[in-house]
């Protein structure tokens, strides 16, 4: 139980991720499918985020900040690179979803289906 | 029956997430921060930057940074590739 | 010189960004120097890449520092961990490096006249260059953060890329197959690289390989890795966006494709053998490698036989050719802690994985420029609407031929050398691996002759009345890989000596690897 | 097309989001932010503007050659200023200590100056310009293609 206390943020990004996973397996909305790779992201985001904080850590800036120490700042520039890098994997994927329905008339993965497999 | 095997797959991954979350060093206490205690240390002397996230984005991870530059540059051209004009239009001369 | 040799590793990975960067401006101005300027910007890469293999078969692994104050400060002064990003280049990422940078030119060249008469060319240049320089970047860095961004550079200008023809659906579906699986895949490696991140507080493959410790956490990241990577090149059971994508993709793009591939396994070879090479349990995850890599060859190649879309049927025998490499690395990483076995049968197993990598390297992309080829004046990609394109096409009828033979693994050509190292080697390991081999290998000559015989024999079809020899670009891109298959025909003890050996060397060598970075403490 | 109260709030409101978020690419090497991070705020100006009105009367202002033109320099900058380190090494900042942004702060907590951070400055602004440029030319060729019209050349 105190495990599951000290290690809360880790252990929500992974039900996130379960999530996302659930989403990216069962449903067959692809608007919901791009929702489930964006929480997924998310996900990871979060938990590499929280692997750099330390217990009353100031933000890792000089420019007028408290005496004390600091948190881990390369966690911060993982997590910085990653979500501008799902931005673009979002973007082409709307984009990608958006000419589909225009061909097809239709989110529903089944039906827009052409290539099976 | 592939929707049962879809869930228990699931579960399983779930668990196993969750149970590989509990073994991480305890929230909000890293160990060991060799590499950030000296990036924290060192940053404004080497970088002349007062913000340390900054001088890592940009100085000591500044390639990844140039990448995922060109990861927005790359998504950019691709939406614009794939909403371009289908009709031919003359192509640039 | 001397200058451009020591910064060879990053001119490498700058030089194809710069020209994407510059493509759109160029466009604008002029077609010609937009085209001028790829290629040669390619071209100059391909010397650059030769270059730097001279300097690493003589000086060994070639270290470079971004941002230090000289390139061999791996370690800042008075630390004892890297801080920067580092390339590490080594015999095994420049082996790799040689091959993209073949095959990338040879598609840029097929390109110019393949694509002519579509639109929004500009764009397509800029995202093939961008495409390189994520295959670069993944081979040549030594970072796994950075190699989780080269990854997706690579997979989002190759999703986009898939969807180049917007006319149609299906090559949209392709497209998107390829960025949700490579989303996924890269969020993996990027939960991997934060789990190792948590524990030892470091992103640099080699600093991670010589602290790791095989904990439940690590085990957890490498079955990560692996699993993302082995998705990404296709592996069955994750094999089934494989042929959706790589079919709807213009031909030069599919042959590229095959080498981003070909990249991710460099991946997953780099994560067992370097980063986990000194604990991992290796004839526990060397089996599941052979296991999987038997059911990939066998699968793929059962799989080919009912297609009928002649892009499909070359995507399944991909998958089929890339099952051999998994079971000939997985050999050698099966016995990778035995020192004997190592040196009776392991390392030529790893060697004959390989040099099936630089073989399928030049013989699928070929074929896939032949099937674009067809599919250029013919307009379709189905084998039983096509026939009697001998009589119009000899070069391309030609090129399929050898590319056909190759693949099939018939003596001498370079896919029977191959071959046949792996055969000899895996057969001390396990019989049954050969004679899977050899079963997939008689099937794939099969498939292939019988889709010889619809696309180029038979009486001339009057819808194909029109038809006409492809463009000479066109055939330049084929002839420079055909050239690359003679070559290899020809002289194949001096490729295994030159480039393949050194490429297993570098993969066993552990030490070495490790060496180059922590080693330079001044 | 929205009401003329949202029309005239917005056309208030951009200066204000166009202010902020160039003072954020501005001050990236001294406060939280950065080139991403203004580029972003600017374009969510962008997005405001483009709710508020209606995509068409933006096609003659931002056309695809401009945004593209301007999202290719910003690269090129970028990529030229990782070049700019090659006398010693890529990516080295050869900025610190000379007259342009090469001032170094005192070690420790402090106001901060903004003459400081080598190259990292014009990195940021080198971003941020791409980042505007780039992703309001998604929005809008999103927002064009949905209506079934396309971005001028």
């Amino acid at each position: 139980m105190e495990h599951i206390a000290h290690n809360f943020p880790f252990i929500a990004s992974a039900l996130l991720m379960g999530i996302a996973f659930y989403i990216i397996l069962f449903k067959k909305n692809l608007i919901k499918l791009i929702m489930g790779i964006g929480m997924l992201s998310s996900g990871v985001n979060l938990f590499i985020v929280a692997l750099g904080y330390r217990t009353g850590g100031n933000a890792p800036i000089y420019t007028d900040v408290p005496e004390g120490i600091m948190v881990l700042s390369v966690p911060q520039a993982l997590t910085l690179t990653s979500i501008v890098i799902n931005v673009a994997v979002l973007a082409l994927m709307l984009t990608m979803v958006i000419h589909t329905y225009r061909h097809t008339g239709t989110l529903d993965s089944e039906k827009s289906r052409r290539l099976k497999g | 029956m592939r929707t049962v095997t879809g869930l228990i797959l699931l579960l399983v991954l779930v668990a196993f997430l969750v149970s590989g979350m509990l073994l991480i060093h305890p929230f909000g206490n890293p160990s060991p921060t060799d590499m950030d205690d000296y990036i924290i240390e060192n940053a404004q002397n080497q970088t002349g930057s007062n913000s340390v996230v900054a001088s890592v984005v940009f100085d000591y991870r500044g390639f990844d940074t140039l990448g995922e530059a060109t990861i927005l540059f790359t998504a950019v051209t691709g939406v614009l590739l794939l909403l371009r004009t289908v009709k031919h239009k003359k192509e640039n001369p | 010189m001397a200058a451009l040799i020591t910064h060879s590793p990053i001119l490498i990975i700058a030089i194809p960004l710069v020209a994407a960067f510059l493509t759109p401006l160029i466009g604008m101005a002029s077609r010609k120097a937009r085209n001028t300027l790829v290629i040669v910007s390619l071209a100059f890469v391909v010397f650059l890449v030769f270059a730097l293999a001279r300097d690493i078969s003589i000086n060994g692994i070639h270290v470079y520092t971004l941002g230090a104050t000289s390139p061999g400060q791996t370690i800042p002064t008075g630390f004892m961990v890297p801080v920067r990003i580092i390339l590490e280049v080594d015999g095994m990422s420049v082996f790799f490096g040689i091959i993209w940078a073949i095959v990338s030119l040879a598609a840029a060249i097929y390109s110019l006249s393949h694509i002519a008469s579509e639109t929004g060319q500009t764009r397509f240049y800029t995202l093939l260059l961008l495409m390189v320089t994520g295959g670069f970047g993944m081979m040549f860095t030594g970072d796994l953060f950075n190699l989780f961004v080269f990854l997706e550079i690579a997979s989002i200008s190759g999703g986009a890329l898939i969807a180049y023809r917007t006319k149609y659906a299906d090559t949209l579906e392709g497209g998107f197959k390829y960025i949700v699986v490579s989303a996924i895949a890269g969020l993996m490696v990027l939960f991997a690289t934060g789990i190792l991140y948590a524990q030892y507080d470091s992103l640099n493959i080699a600093t991670l390989a010589q602290v790791i410790q095989y904990t439940t956490l690590d085990k957890i990241a490498l079955a990560l890795l692996l699993i993302a990577f082995a998705m990404k090149t296709g592996m069955v059971p994750l094999h089934l966006w494989f042929p959706d994508a790589y079919s709807v993709a213009p031909a030069s793009i599919t042959g590229m494709l095959v080498i981003t591939s070909h990249a991710c396994m460099y991946a997953a070879f780099r994560v067992c053998f370097t980063l986990y090479g000194g604990v991992i349990d290796a004839p526990v995850v060397g089996w599941i490698i052979i296991t999987f890599g038997l059911l990939t060859m066998f699968v793929g190649v059962t799989m080919a036989v009912f297609q009928k879309d002649v892009m499909r049927f070359m995507s399944y025998h991909a998958i089929s050719q890339l099952g051999y490499m998994w079971v000939g690395v997985g050999v050698g990483l099966a016995v990778l802690g035995n020192t004997e076995l190592l040196a009776t049968y392991g390392r030529d197993a790893m060697s004959g994985g390989i040099f099936h990598i630089l073989n399928h390297a030049m013989y699928k992309p070929l074929l896939f420029f032949t099937g674009g080829a067809l599919f250029h004046y013919t307009g379709t990609r189905d084998l039983t609407k096509m026939g009697g394109l001998a009589h119009k096409m000899k070069w391309t009828t030609i090129l399929y031929i050898i590319g056909t033979l190759s693949i099939s693994g018939i003596p001498p050509l370079n896919g029977f050398s191959s071959k046949i190292l792996i055969y000899e080697s895996v057969y001390q390991f396990h019989p049954i691996l050969t004679v899977t081999g050899i079963i997939v290998s008689i099937l794939t000559l099969a498939s292939f002759t019988k889709a010889f015989h619809s696309a180029f024999m038979g009486a001339e079809l009057p819808e194909y009345k029109k038809v006409k020899e492809v463009p000479k670009s066109m055939i330049i891109g084929m002839v420079i890989l055909a050239a690359g298959i003679v070559f290899i025909t020809l002289f194949p003890s001096l490729i295994v000596n030159w480039a393949i050996h050194p490429a297993a060397d570098a993969l066993i060598d552990q030490g070495a690897y490790i060496n180059a970075v922590m080693g330079a403490v001044p | 097309m929205l009401s003329k109260i949202v029309r005239t709030v917005a056309n208030q409101l951009i200066v204000f989001i166009l202010i902020f978020g160039l003072y954020v690419i501005a001050h990236g090497h001294l406060t939280p932010g950065g080139g991403f991070q203004g580029g972003a705020v600017v374009v969510s100006g962008v997005v405001m503007l483009l709710v508020a009105f209606s995509s068409k009367d933006f096609k003659k202002s931002l056309r695809e050659r401009l945004l593209t033109i301007m999202e290719s320099t910003g690269a090129l900058i970028f990529a030229i200023l990782g070049f700019g380190g090659l006398g010693t090494v890529f990516f080295y900042n050869f900025l610190v200590g000379s007259p342009i942004f090469g001032r170094i702060p005192p070690t420790g907590p402090g106001p901060g100056d903004f003459w400081t951070g080598g190259f990292i400055p014009l990195m940021n602004f080198a971003v941020g310009l791409k980042v505007i440029a780039g992703l309001s030319a998604v929005i809008l060729a999103i927002a064009l293609f949905a209506r079934g019209e396309e971005m001028e050349e």
